[in-house]
C-alpha cells in the first residue's frame, strides 16, 4: 500500500486542483474539499504507514510496544483536519453568499469588479 | 516578570480580550472597552518582551514543561519581538480608528474579537519555535483574515474574500504537506533542533532539503504575496472597510515575510547557492510588478494595495542578499512598512469618511479643506517613497548599500527605480486627491454627505499616533537600526537561538 | 471430558459461524441491491439484510473477544443500528414517495391511491428530477440551457 | 551649525501657525530668522577667511556611517551666505507678491524648509547628510512649484521636477554609496584624504556616472534640463530663489565639493565639459526663441549652469576661480531679474515680451534694478558680471571650442540683458502697457538691493568677495595654497576685446530678435524629439503599458491566479527534484506491492472510480454523496493504518460537512452547464502534473524517511508522565496542547465568520 | 493459519465484493434515493470491514470507530432526505 | 418499563463492584458476566412481584416479543435471500394501508420501526390523522391483503400495545 | 420533516447521543475519543434534533432553562420556602405554571457563550500551570481516579474546553444556517 496510496493521493490532488480551476462555484467547493482531503492523506502517508498497531498503550503495559503507528503525524493530522473543517465550512458559506449576492454561479461573471482597474 | 509569562502574554492577552468581547456580545460599548484594554496591554507586553530580548538576546519557554524537541517551544528574539511591537502599535492605532471609522453593525458583529484573535495569531506566528505550530497559528491568522475581510458581506468584499480564501487555502495545503515532508525526512518539528540537524553535513536527507524548501517557499510566498504568487492581494485588500484593511494590509503580509526570513535563515540554508539567486529574481520581479500595478491604478486603496507587493520585494531583497546589513535592512524595512502602510490606509479612510469615495478622479481639494490631513499624508507618503530622513530611507539605504557591497547591482538598480515609481504613485495621490480641484459636477454631491467634524477629528488621532512613531524611527533611526542589526545578527548566527531553546531549563520537575 | 474441550477453538468456531453467516447476508443484500427492480423493493429488502448481517458479524466478534466491555459495545452497536436503520429507511422511502419516484409496474397500489390524492402526488411521475440521463446531458450540450439538476 | 538648521526647521514648522495667529505680518519673523541665519553665518567669516575649517559633529546613526557632521569652509560659507541672504530678501518679496494668498503660511513653511535644507546641504560634511538635504530640497521645490495647486500646469511641472530630480537623487544615492564603499569613509574630508582609493576602485566609473546623473538633474544639465523651464509655473519668488540662485546650484556645489575626490581621471573632466558645453549652448539658443520673460530667464539660467559645469570640468585653477565668481555674479543678477519679472507679472498680468512696452515710468525702481542687473549680466564694466566674464574667457583661452561656447552664451546673455534691462522698461513705445497694480516696497526693494550688490561687489571686487572666493577655490581644488586675487581691471587684454566683441554681437542678435521670434514656429517639430517630449511620451506610455500589463496579469480570473501559482510550484519542485533526488527504488516498490490486501485494493479502486465519476457527474447532490464516499474511504484507510482517532474525526467531519451542504444547498448554485470550454486541456495537464509530482514526492519521502525520536519519547512518556494511554490524545491535549488551542480558536473564528456572513448585511442594517 | 484467520480473510474478500456491488448500484443510480441507499449499505459494509479488521488485528480500539459510525452513519441519508423535502416543498 | 432500565443499571453497578474487588471467583469474560447479569435481572424481576406487578407481568412478554421479532427477522431475511439468489421474483409488492390502534408517538414509531426493520416491509408514511400506516410490503400470502394486515396487527401491534400499556 | 417516526426516534436518541458524547470525551485520554470527537458527537446529536424538530424546538428543549421564582409570603417558613423553590425548579417543573403567584425567567444558553466558555476553560486550564510557577499548560493531576472518567487533571479540563467549544461552534453554525 506504500506504493499505491501515493497514487491515490496524487489523483486526489489532481482532481482537487482541476476542480479549483473550474469556473463553476460549486465545483470550486468540491475542489477545495478534495484538496484538503488530499493534503491530510499526504501527511498521513508521508508520516509512515503501520498496519493495525494503534498508538494506544495496552492496558497491561506502561509504555507503547512496537509495532505502533507514529502518533505524531496522527496528532498533526487531527489538528489539520479540524482546521480544514473550519475553513471549508467558512468557504462553503462564503460561496453560498457569493452566489446569493451575485446571482451567478459562474466565477467569470464575478470579474465585473475587476481588481486591476 | 519571568520570561515564561512574557512570552505568553502576547498570546493570552488578545485571547482573553476576545473572550471578554464574546461574553459581552450584545454590548458593543463594553466590547470596545475590553478590546481597548487588551490593545494597550498587548502593546505593553510586547514592549516588555522587546526590552527583555534586548537584554537576553533570546528567551524561550517550553509549553507544558515538556523538554525542547518534544514539547512546543515559544521563543522570542529581537526580530520577533520587534515585529510584535510594530503589530501592537498598529493594532492600537487601528483600534482607535475603528471607534469612529467603522460602522456600528460591523463592530457589533464581532469586529473586536476577530481583530484580537488575529493579533493572537500574529503573536503565535512570531513566537512559536515549532514548525507545525507555526502552521496552526498561520491558520488562526488566516481564518481571522477571512472573517474580517468578509465582515459586512458587500459585493466587493465577497468577491475579494473568495479569491483570498481559495488561494490561501491552497497555500496552507502546501505548507502542511511541507511540514509532513520535513517531519519525515528529519524526524523533528522543533525549529531549533531542525536548525541543528540541517547543519550536520552528514545528514542523509540533506540533499532533499531544498525540495522540502519549495513547499515553504511557495506556501509562505503566497502568504507574503511575492511574485508570482501575489494575485490574491490586489483582489481583496481594497474591498473591506479601512479599519479592517488597514490592519491586514499593514501587518499580515509582513508576518509572511517574517516567517520567510525566519525559515530561510534557520532551516533552509543548505542550498543557498540556488535559493539566493532565485530569491533575488523573485524580489526584483515582485518590486517591479507591484509598482507597475500601482502606477496603473486610479483608486486610493488600490494604489496602496499594489504597493504592498512592491515593498514585499524590498523585504525579500534583504534575504536574497543575505548579509547582516541586508537582513537588517529588511527588518528595518518591515517595521517601517508596517507603520507607514497602515497609516496611509488610515488616511485614505479619513479621506473617504469625508468624501465617501476612494476614486482619485472624484476626489480633490483635500489640501485646502483638510490641511492637517494633507500634512499627515505627505509625511507618510514620502516616508513610503523613502525620502530622507524619513523612515523609508533608512531601510532603502541599508538594502542598497548591502546590495552594492555584495555585488547585486541589478537588484539594487531595480529597487532604486522602483522607489522612483513609488514616489511617482505617492505624488500622484497627492496631486489628485490633495492638490487637484474637485470636479465641479461632483462637488455638490460630495459635500452633501453630512460631516461630523468631531468624529473626523477623532479619526486623526490614530493617524497622528502612527505618524509620531514614523517620525521617530525616521529622525531617531538609530535605535531601530541597532535593533535590526541585532536581529539580523541573531538570524545569521543561530547558536544562541538553538542553545537557548534546546537547553531550556524549565523542563520537567 | 471437560478438560479435553479446547474452549478457544469452540469460541473461534462460534465466532466464525456468526461472521460467515453475517457476511453472507450482507453479500446477498448487496446482490439484491443490484438486482431488484425498483427503489422501494431495494430499500425494504436490502438495508435490513445488511443490518442483520452486521449484527451477526458483531456478535461473532463479541464471542471472539469474550470480554464484557467489547460485548457491551457490540450490543450497543446492534441496538443503535436497529434503531437508526429503520428510521433512515423510512425517511428515505417517504421522501421517495413524496417525490414521485416510480414504483415497479407490478406493484399493487390499490390501497395507496387514497394517500396519493391526499398528498397531491397524482401527476405523472417525473424522473427528470433525479436522473442525469444521457439524453438530458446531450440536450444541455446542444442547447446550453439548464442542466438536469436536482435543485 | 546644527542648531542653525534646527532653528530653520522650527521656524518652518511655526510659519503656518504664525500665519494663523498674526496673518500677513508673519513675514516679519520669517525675514528676521533668515537674517539671523545670515548674521550667524557671517560670524564664521573671520575664521574661514584665515583658512580654518570649522567642524561640528553629532552622532546620529553611526552604524550606517550617517552622522550629523558639518564643516564650514570657503565654499560652504559662500553658499550659506548667499542662501540665507537671498532667503531673507525673497521672503520679504514673497509677502508682497502673494499678499492676498490665504496659503501664505504654508508658502513660508515650504520656503523656510527649503532654505534650511539648502543650508544643510552646503554645510554637511557627511555625504548622506548632504543627500538628505538634497532630497529635502527636491521635495520643497516640488511643493513650491505646485504652490498654485489649482493650476494643472503647475501640478504637472511640479511633478516633472520632482520625478526628474528624484531620479537624480536615487542615482546620487547609489553613487554616494559606491564612493563610500570604495573608501570606507562617509565624509567629504575623509574621502578627500582617501581619493586614491576612490579613484582606483572598480566602482569609480559607475560612481562618477551616478553622481553626475544626480548633479545634472538637479542643475538642469542636458539632457535633464527640460524640467527647469516648466518649473517656472512656480510663483516668481520661488523661481528666483530656487531655480536660479540656489537649488539648481546645489548640483554645482556638489560637483565642486566632490571635485577633490573625483577629479583626476579624464572621464570626470570630459563628462563635465561635454555636458556643460552642450547645456550652455543649448540654453543660450533656446533662450532667444522665447517671448515669455520667465522662460527666457530660465533658459539663460540653464546656459549659465552649463558654463559653470564646463568650468568645473576644465578644472584648472583659473577655471575654478571663474566658476566661483561667475556663480556669485549669476546668482545676483539672475535673482534680480527674476524678481523684477515677478513684479512685471504682478503689475501687468503678463510676462509676454510682445505685450510689454515702456514699463519704466510706472515702475522705476524695478526698472533701475533690472537695468543694473542686466548690465551685470551683459558683463559691462564695472559690474561683477564683467569680472566673471573676463575670468571665463581667460580660463578658456586655450581651448577654442570652450571659448566658442563661452562666446555664444555671452552673446545670448547680452541679448537677453538688453531685452530686460532696456527694451521692456525704457524703449519708447506707442502702446504703453497699462499697470494694474503699483509695485510696492516689498516688491522693488529686494531686487534693488540685489542689483546694487552686484554693482558694489564689482567695484569692490578685489577687497570684499575675493578673500572668501579664494577660500572657496581652495576647497574646490583641495589645494591650501591656491590663490585667488581678483581685480576689476586687467588692462587692455585680448580678453577685454572678446568682451567688447560679445557685447557688440549681443546687440546685433538683439536687433534680429523679432525676426527670430516670428520664425520660431518653424522650429516646433524639432521639439517633438526633445527631452521634454521624450519625458511626456515615456510618462504616458508607461501608464498605458503598465495598465495593459497589469490587466493582463491580474486579469480577475481566480483560475489564472491558481494556475500561475501551481505552475510556479511545479516548476520549482521539478527543478529541485531532477537535480537532487536520489531516485526511487523501483524494485523495493514492486516488492512492497505483495503486501497489498484485497480490501485495500478495492477501497483504493473505489476512491479512484469515485473521482472519475465526480468528474463526470453534473448533479450537485450526487457530487456530495460521492464526496462522502471518498471521505469515508479515506477514513477507512486511517483505520487500516492504525489511526482510529483520525478515522472517527474524519467520519464525523464528513458527516457534518454533508449536513452543512444540505442546510445551505438550496441556496447554493445549481449546476447550470459551465464547461471549461477553452483551455480545458491546459488545466488537465497542470492538474495531472501537480498530482504526479505530489505522488513522486510521497514515494520519495517514504523511501527516505528516518525514524523519529518523538515517537519513542511520546510512547515512553504518554502513560508514565502524562497519565494517558491514547498517545494521540495525550499529544493533542498535553504534549502539543498549544496546537489544539490554536485549532479551536480557528473553529471559534470560523463560526463567528460564518455567523456574520449569513446574518450581517449592512445595507439592510442588520442586528446581531 | 487458523480457521478463524481463513474465515476472516474470506469475509474481507466478500465484503470487498459487496463494496464493489454497491459502487455499481451507485453508479447506475438511476435516482438519487437509490444512490443514498447504496451509500447506506456502503457505510454498513465499512462497519463490517472495521469489525473484521478489529478481529484480524486483535485490537479492540477500532470498535469505537464502528460504534460512532453506526450511530451517525445515517445522518448522511437523513440530511439528503431533508434536503429533497426542503426543495420540493 | 422504566423499572427495567433501573434494574439494568443496578445489575450493572453490582457486577462492576463485584469485579473490581480483587480475587473474584468467576472469570471476567463476556459469557460469565452475561450469565451473572441475567441472573441478577431475573432475581430483580422476581422481586418486582412485590412492588411493581405490571412490570412483573410485562417482562416475559417483552422477552417473547423479542424472540418473535428475531424469528420474523430471520424468516423474512431468508425469504428475500432466496428471492435474490434465484432467478425468478416471487414477490408481489403491495402497498398496505394499515389501520392503527396505536395512539401515542412512541407506540406508532415503535410499530413503524419494527415493521421497517423486518425485511420485506417498509413503513412509508402515516396519514395526517394518525389512523393509517402505509406499508410497502413484498410478500402477500395468496394475495390476501387483509390477512396480512391482520397478522401484522396481531403480531407486532398487539404485542407493542401490551408492552406500552 | 413532518414525520412522527423520525421525530420520535430522535427525541429518544438525543439524550443517548449526548451521554455517549460525554463518555467519549472522558475516555479519550485512554481510548479513541476525546474532546473534539466528543464535541462533534454531541453537536451532531443536536443537528439531528434540529433536522427533526426545527431549531426553535431544539433551543426550547435543550438550551433554555425556565427558572421559577416566588416571593416569600409572611406565613411561609423560610425552610419551606427554599424547599418549594428547589422543588419548583427541579422535580415539580410543571406545577408553577398553573399557579399565578409564580414568576419565571428564561435563561438561554447561547452557542456563542458556549464557545467562549469552552475557549476560556481551555486557556485557563493552561494558565493553571503558569499560576503554579511552571510553564503554560504544564499539567496538574489530582490524586486518584474516578470510575469511568479516569484520572482528573488539567489536560482533561482542557479537553472539556475543546468539547464545549466544538459543541458551541457546530450549534452556532447549524442554528444560523437553519434560520436562513
Ligand atoms: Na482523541
Ligand atoms: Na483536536
Amino acid at each position: 500500500m506504500e506504493t499505491l496510496l501515493p497514487l491515490m493521493v496524487g489523483s486526489l490532488f489532481a482532481a482537487g486542483l482541476y476542480f479549483i480551476l473550474h469556473r463553476h462555484l460549486f465545483k470550486v467547493i468540491l475542489g477545495l474539499i478534495l484538496f484538503g482531503l488530499a493534503t491530510n492523506l499526504f501527511l498521513f502517508v508521508v508520516g509512515g504507514l503501520t498496519r493495525g498497531g494503534t498508538a494506544i498503550i495496552n492496558k497491561h503495559e506502561k509504555v507503547a510496544v512496537e509495532p505502533y503507528a507514529d502518533p505524531v503525524p496522527q496528532a498533526l493530522l487531527l489538528t489539520a483536519i479540524v482546521i480544514g473543517f473550519g475553513i471549508q465550512a467558512f468557504a462553503i458559506v462564503l460561496i453560498r453568499r457569493v452566489y446569493q449576492t451575485f446571482k451567478s454561479n459562474n466565477l467569470d461573471e464575478l470579474r465585473k469588479e475587476n481588481e486591476a482597474h | 516578570m519571568p520570561s515564561d509569562l512574557l512570552l505568553l502574554l502576547p498570546l493570552l492577552i488578545p485571547l482573553y480580550g476576545a473572550l471578554l468581547c464574546l461574553m459581552f456580545w450584545q454590548k458593543e460599548k463594553w466590547q470596545a472597552a475590553m478590546a481597548g484594554l487588551a490593545q494597550v496591554a498587548w502593546l505593553a507586553g510586547s514592549a516588555f518582551l522587546l526590552q527583555r530580548v534586548w537584554v537576553q538576546d533570546v528567551v524561550s519557554t517550553q509549553i507544558g514543561n515538556w523538554p525542547a524537541p518534544y514539547g512546543i517551544t515559544l521563543v522570542a528574539d529581537v526580530f520577533s519581538a520587534l515585529l510584535l511591537l510594530a503589530g501592537a502599535v498598529i493594532g492600537l492605532a487601528v483600534y482607535l480608528f475603528s471607534l469612529q471609522g467603522l460602522d456600528v453593525t460591523r463592530r457589533r458583529f464581532g469586529y473586536y474579537p476577530l481583530l484580537l484573535l488575529l493579533q493572537m495569531g500574529v503573536s503565535g506566528v512570531c513566537l512559536t519555535g515549532d514548525l507545525f505550530n507555526l502552521y496552526v497559528w498561520f491558520e488562526v491568522l488566516l481564518i481571522c483574515c477571512f472573517a474580517l475581510l468578509s465582515l459586512g458581506s458587500t459585493k466587493g468584499q465577497l468577491e475579494g474574500t473568495l479569491k483570498y480564501v481559495t488561494i490561501n487555502f491552497l497555500a496552507s495545503g502546501l505548507l502542511l504537506t511541507g511540514v509532513g515532508v520535513v517531519y519525515s525526512l528529519f524526524g523533528s518539528l522543533n525549529l531549533a533542533e531542525l536548525a541543528v540537524l540541517v547543519r550536520q553535513p552528514t545528514h542523509p536527507n540533506l540533499p532533499l532539503l531544498s525540495m522540502a524548501s519549495i513547499f515553504f517557499l511557495v506556501g509562505f510566498g503566497v502568504k507574503s504575496a511575492i511574485f508570482p504568487l501575489f494575485f490574491w492581494l490586489p483582489a481583496s485588500y481594497h474591498t473591506p472597510p479601512i479599519a479592517i484593511s488597514a490592519f491586514i494590509a499593514g501587518l499580515i503580509t509582513k508576518v509572511g515575510i517574517y516567517t520567510f526570513i525566519r525559515l530561510f535563515t534557520l532551516i533552509f540554508v543548505s542550498d543557498l547557492g540556488f535559493l539566493l539567486p532565485l530569491l533575488a529574481i523573485l524580489s526584483g520581479l515582485t518590486m517591479l510588478v507591484g509598482v507597475i500595478g500601482a502606477a496603473a491604478q486610479t483608486d486610493f486603496k488600490k494604489i496602496l494595495s499594489f504597493h504592498i507587493i512592491s515593498q514585499i520585494g524590498y523585504m525579500l531583497m534583504g534575504l536574497a542578499i543575505y548579509t547582516p546589513l541586508a537582513i537588517a535592512g529588511s527588518i528595518f524595512f518591515i517595521v517601517h512598512n508596517i507603520l507607514v502602510k497602515t497609516n496611509l490606509f488610515l488616511i485614505s479612510g479619513v479621506v473617504a469618511e469625508r468624501y465617501r469615495t476612494f476614486s482619485l478622479k472624484k476626489l480633490g481639494d483635500v489640501y485646502l479643506e483638510q490641511p492637517i490631513l494633507a500634512l499627515l499624508f505627505l509625511v507618510s507618503a514620502l516616508s513610503l517613497a523613502g525620502t530622507p530622513p524619513l523612515s523609508g530611507f533608512w531601510g532603502k539605504l541599508m538594502l542598497a548599500k548591502a546590495g552594492l557591497t555584495a555585488g547585486n547591482y541589478i537588484l539594487v538598480a531595480t529597487s532604486l527605480c522602483v522607489s522612483l515609481v513609488t514616489l511617482f504613485s505617492m505624488t500622484k495621490i497627492w496631486n489628485e486627491v490633495f492638490w487637484k480641484p474637485k470636479a465641479q459636477s461632483l462637488e455638490k454631491k460630495l459635500t452633501r454627505a453630512p460631516v461630523n467634524l468631531f468624529r473626523l477629528r477623532q479619526l486623526y488621532l490614530p493617524v497622528i499616533l502612527l505618524l509620531v512613531f514614523i517620525l521617530f524611527i525616521g529622525v531617531c533611526a538609530r535605535p531601530l537600526v541597532q535593533l535590526s542589526e541585532r536581529a539580523a545578527n541573531g538570524l545569521l548566527h543561530i547558536e544562541n537561538y538553538t542553545e537557548t531553546v534546546l537547553t531550556n531549563n524549565n523542563t520537567r520537575k | 471430558m471437560a478438560g479435553t474441550i479446547d474452549w478457544v477453538l469452540v469460541k473461534e468456531i462460534i465466532s466464525c459461524v456468526f461472521i460467515l453467516t453475517g457476511v453472507i447476508f450482507m453479500l446477498i443484500a448487496s446482490i439484491g441491491l443490484l438486482r431488484f427492480p425498483d427503489f422501494y423493493i431495494r430499500m425494504s429488502a436490502i438495508t435490513k439484510g445488511a443490518t442483520l448481517g452486521l449484527g451477526l458479524i458483531l456478535l461473532g466478534m463479541g464471542v471472539y473477544f469474550n470480554q464484557p466491555g467489547v460485548m457491551l459495545k457490540v450490543l450497543a452497536i446492534i441496538g443503535f443500528t436497529s434503531i437508526t436503520a429503520p428510521v433512515a429507511a423510512h425517511v428515505i422511502g417517504r421522501t421517495a414517495v413524496q417525490n414521485r419516484i416510480s414504483f415497479w409496474p407490478k406493484t399493487n397500489l390499490k390501497e395507496f391511491e387514497d394517500y396519493i390524492t391526499k398528498e397531491h402526488l397524482e401527476q405523472p411521475i417525473n424522473h427528470d428530477k433525479y436522473t442525469e440521463d444521457i439524453k438530458e446531458d446531450i440536450r444541455m450540450e446542444m442547447g446550453g440551457g439548464d442542466d438536469a439538476d436536482n435543485g | 551649525m546644527f542648531y542653525a538648521l534646527l532653528i530653520g526647521i522650527l521656524a518652518a514648522a511655526a510659519a503656518p501657525l504664525l500665519f494663523r495667529a498674526i496673518g500677513r505680518r508673519v513675514v516679519v519673523p520669517m525675514v528676521l530668522i533668515a537674517l539671523l541665519l545670515f548674521v550667524y553665518y557671517c560670524t564664521f567669516l573671520p575664521q574661514v577667511l584665515q583658512g580654518q575649517n570649522l567642524v561640528e559633529q553629532y552622532s546620529w546613526v553611526p552604524e550606517l556611517g550617517i552622522n550629523l557632521q558639518f564643516r564650514m569652509d570657503g565654499l560652504s560659507l559662500l553658499f550659506a551666505l548667499l542662501i540665507s541672504f537671498f532667503g531673507a530678501l525673497v521672503m520679504l518679496y514673497a509677502s508682497g507678491y502673494l499678499h492676498n494668498d490665504r496659503l501664505l503660511g504654508r508658502f513660508y513653511l515650504y520656503l523656510t524648509l527649503f532654505m534650511t535644507a539648502m543650508l544643510g546641504l552646503v554645510t554637511s560634511d557627511n555625504i548622506f547628510c548632504l543627500f538628505i538635504s538634497w532630497e529635502l530640497t527636491s521635495i520643497s521645490s516640488y511643493l513650491l512649484i505646485g504652490f498654485k495647486q489649482a493650476d494643472k500646469n503647475a501640478r504637472t511641472a511640479a511633478w516633472q521636477a520632482l520625478l526628474v530630480t528624484g531620479l537624480g537623487g536615487l542615482a546620487l544615492m547609489a553613487g554616494l554609496i559606491l564612493i563610500s564603499i570604495s573608501a570606507d569613509s562617509y565624509t567629504f574630508s575623509g574621502l578627500t584624504e582617501q581619493r586614491q582609493l576612490v579613484q582606483q576602485h572598480i566602482f569609480y566609473l559607475p560612481a562618477v556616472i551616478l553622481v553626475l546623473v544626480g548633479c545634472f538633474t538637479k542643475s538642469a544639465q542636458f539632457p535633464f534640463h527640460f524640467w527647469l523651464p516648466n518649473a517656472m509655473a512656480a510663483p516668481t519668488p520661488v523661481s528666483a530663489y530656487l531655480h536660479s540662485a540656489t537649488m539648481v546650484k546645489a548640483g554645482i556645489y556638489l560637483l565642486a565639493r566632490l571635485n577633490p575626490v573625483l577629479a583626476g581621471p579624464d572621464v570626470w573632466h570630459y563628462a563635465l565639459m561635454a555636458a556643460g558645453g552642450i547645456t550652455a549652448v543649448l540654453g543660450a539658443v533656446l533662450a532667444l526663441q522665447h517671448t515669455d520673460l520667465k522662460a527666457i530667464l530660465a533658459y539663460t539660467t540653464i546656459s549659465a549652469l552649463g558654463l559653470l559645469v564646463t568650468m568645473l570640468g576644465l578644472g584648472s585653477e583659473y577655471a575654478v576661480k571663474a566658476m566661483l565668481v561667475f556663480l556669485l555674479a549669476h546668482a545676483l543678477y539672475k535673482g534680480t531679474l527674476f524678481l523684477v519679472t515677478g513684479c512685471i507679472d504682478h503689475s501687468t498680468g503678463t510676462r509676454d515680451l510682445q505685450k510689454l512696452h515702456h514699463l519704466g515710468p510706472g515702475m522705476k525702481y524695478n526698472g533701475w534694478a533690472a537695468s543694473l542687473a542686466a548690465l551685470s549680466m551683459a558683463g559691462v564694466f564695472p559690474f561683477i558680471g564683467f569680472v566673471g566674464k573676463e575670468l571665463l574667457y581667460e580660463s578658456t583661452l586655450e581651448s577654442l571650442l570652450l571659448l566658442a561656447v563661452n562666446f555664444i552664451a555671452g552673446v545670448a546673455f547680452v541679448a537677453v540683458a538688453i531685452i530686460i534691462g532696456f527694451r521692456v522698461f525704457w524703449r519708447k513705445a506707442t502702446d504703453k502697457t497699462q499697470l494694474q497694480h503699483k509695485a510696492g516696497f516689498k516688491l522693488y526693494f529686494p531686487p534693488l538691493v540685489l542689483a546694487g550688490i552686484g554693482l558694489l561687489l564689482g567695484v569692490l571686487v578685489s577687497s570684499v568677495p575675493s578673500p572668501l572666493l579664494q577660500q572657496g577655490a581652495r576647497a574646490v581644488l583641495a589645494d591650501e595654497t591656491a590663490k585667488l586675487k581678483l581685480s576689476l581691471w586687467h588692462g587692455f587684454t585680448p580678453v577685454l576685446g572678446l568682451s567688447v566683441l560679445t557685447i557688440i554681437a549681443g546687440m546685433l542678435v538683439y536687433s534680429f530678435l523679432p525676426a527670430i521670434h516670428t520664425r520660431v514656429t518653424a522650429l516646433q517639430p524639432v521639439y517633438k524629439y526633445g527631452p521634454n517630449a521624450v519625458y511626456h511620451k515615456l510618462f504616458e506610455q508607461f501608464l498605458v503599458k503598465a495598465k495593459a500589463f497589469i490587466l493582463w496579469l491580474q486579469d480577475g480570473y481566480l483560475r489564472s491566479y491558481v494556475m500561475y501559482i501551481m505552475l510556479f510550484f511545479c516548476g520549482l519542485l521539478l527543478f529541485t527534484l531532477q537535480r537532487d533526488t536520489p531516485g526511487i527504488n523501483i524494485t523495493d516498490r514492486i516488492y512492497q506491492l505483495q503486501e497489498v490486501r484485497l480490501y485495500e485494493l478495492v477501497v483504493l479502486f473505489l476512491v479512484i472510480a469515485a473521482l472519475v465519476y465526480l468528474l463526470g457527474t453534473r448533479s450537485r447532490l450526487t457530487s456530495i454523496v460521492v464526496m462522502g464516499l471518498i471521505g469515508y474511504s479515506a477514513a477507512l484507510f486511517y483505520i487500516l493504518f492504525g489511526a482510529p482517532d483520525v478515522a472517527i474525526t474524519q467520519f464525523l467531519i464528513e458527516t457534518l460537512t454533508v449536513v452543512i451542504f444540505v442546510l445551505l444547498l438550496h441556496k447554493l448554485p445549481a449546476f447550470t452547464y459551465l464547461s471549461h470550454q477553452f483551455k480545458k486541456y491546459k488545466f488537465i495537464a497542470i492538474s495531472v502534473l501537480f498530482g504526479s509530482l505530489m505522488t513522486y514526492v510521497m514515494l520519495l519521502v517514504q523511501q527516505q524517511a528516518i525514524p523519529s525520536e518523538l515517537k519513542k519519547y511520546y510512547g515512553k512518556m504518554s502513560y508514565m508522565e502524562a497519565h494517558g494511554r491514547n498517545i494521540v490524545n495525550v499529544i493533542l491535549v498535553d504534549f502539543r496542547g498549544l496546537d489544539t488551542l490554536g485549532e479551536i480558536t480557528v473553529l471559534a473564528v470560523a463560526a463567528l465568520g460564518i455567523f456574520s456572513l449569513l446574518r450581517l448585511n449592512p445595507e439592510k442594517g442588520g442586528k446581531p | 493459519m487458523s480457521i478463524l484467520h481463513v474465515t476472516l480473510i474470506i469475509s474481507m474478500i466478500m465484503l470487498s465484493i459487496c463494496l464493489l456491488l454497491n459502487a455499481i448500484r451507485f453508479a447506475i443510480g438511476p435516482t438519487l434515493p437509490d444512490r443514498i441507499t447504496a451509500f447506506d449499505l456502503f457505510v454498513a459494509n465499512i462497519i463490517g470491514i472495521i469489525i473484521i479488521y478489529t478481529e484480524l488485528t486483535d485490537n479492540e480500539d477500532f470498535i469505537d470507530v464502528a460504534m460512532v459510525l453506526s450511530l451517525f452513519g445515517f445522518l448522511g441519508s437523513i440530511s439528503f432526505a431533508y434536503y429533497i423535502m426542503k426543495i420540493t416543498k | 418499563m422504566k423499572l427495567l432500565l433501573i434494574h439494568i443499571v443496578v445489575a450493572g453497578a453490582l457486577i462492576y463492584a463485584y469485579f473490581r474487588q480483587p480475587g473474584a471467583l468467576i472469570p471476567y469474560t463476556a459469557l460469565s458476566t452475561a450469565l451473572l447479569f441475567l441472573l441478577l435481572i431475573i432475581f430483580l424481576w422476581v422481586s418486582s412481584k412485590f412492588y411493581n406487578r405490571s412490570y412483573y407481568r410485562k417482562l416475559p412478554k417483552l422477552f417473547y416479543f423479542l424472540l418473535y421479532f428475531l424469528k420474523e427477522l430471520f424468516v423474512a431475511n431468508l425469504k428475500i435471500a432466496y428471492d435474490i439468489v434465484t432467478p425468478h421474483y416471487r414477490m408481489q409488492p403491495t402497498l398496505l394501508a394499515l389501520p392503527l390502534n396505536a395512539k401515542t408517538d412512541l407506540e406508532i414509531s415503535l410499530l413503524a420501526n419494527i415493521i421497517s426493520l423486518t425485511p420485506g416491509t417498509l413503513s412509508i408514511d402515516i396519514s395526517e390523522d394518525r389512523s393509517v400506516l402505509y406499508v410497502h410490503t413484498l410478500y402477500v400470502k395468496h394475495g390476501d391483503v387483509e390477512q396480512l394486515k391482520r397478522s401484522i396487527k396481531d403480531g407486532f401491534e398487539r404485542r407493542i400495545l401490551e408492552l406500552t400499556a | 420533516m413532518r414525520t412522527i417516526i423520525f421525530a420520535t426516534a430522535i427525541r429518544y436518541l438525543t439524550p443517548v447521543f449526548l451521554l455517549f458524547s460525554v463518555y467519549i470525551l472522558f475516555r479519550g485520554h485512554n481510548h479513541p475519543g476525546g474532546g473534539f470527537i466528543g464535541g462533534l458527537i454531541g453537536s451532531i446529536a443536536f443537528v439531528f434534533h434540529v433536522l427533526a424538530h426545527g431549531s426553535e424546538r431544539t433551543v426550547n428543549t435543550y438550551f433554555q432553562l425556565t427558572v421559577f421564582h416566588q416571593n416569600r409570603q409572611e406565613n411561609h417558613s423560610r425552610t419551606k420556602y427554599v424547599w418549594d423553590l428547589v422543588g419548583a425548579n427541579t422535580w415539580k417543573r410543571i406545577q408553577p405554571f398553573k399557579s399565578a403567584s409564580w414568576q419565571f425567567y428564561i435563561l438561554r444558553v447561547r452557542p456563542a457563550y458556549m464557545m467562549a466558555t469552552g475557549l476560556f476553560i481551555a486557556v485557563t486550564s493552561g494558565v493553571v500551570g503558569l499560576l503554579r510557577g511552571q510553564s503554560f499548560m504544564a499539567a496538574w493531576w489530582m490524586e486518584g481516579e474516578i470510575p469511568i472518567i479516569g484520572a482528573i487533571g488539567t489536560p482533561i479540563l482542557f479537553d472539556t474546553g475543546v468539547y464545549l467549544l466544538v459543541l458551541g461552534m457546530v450549534l452556532k453554525l447549524v442554528f444560523t444556517m437553519s434560520k436562513e
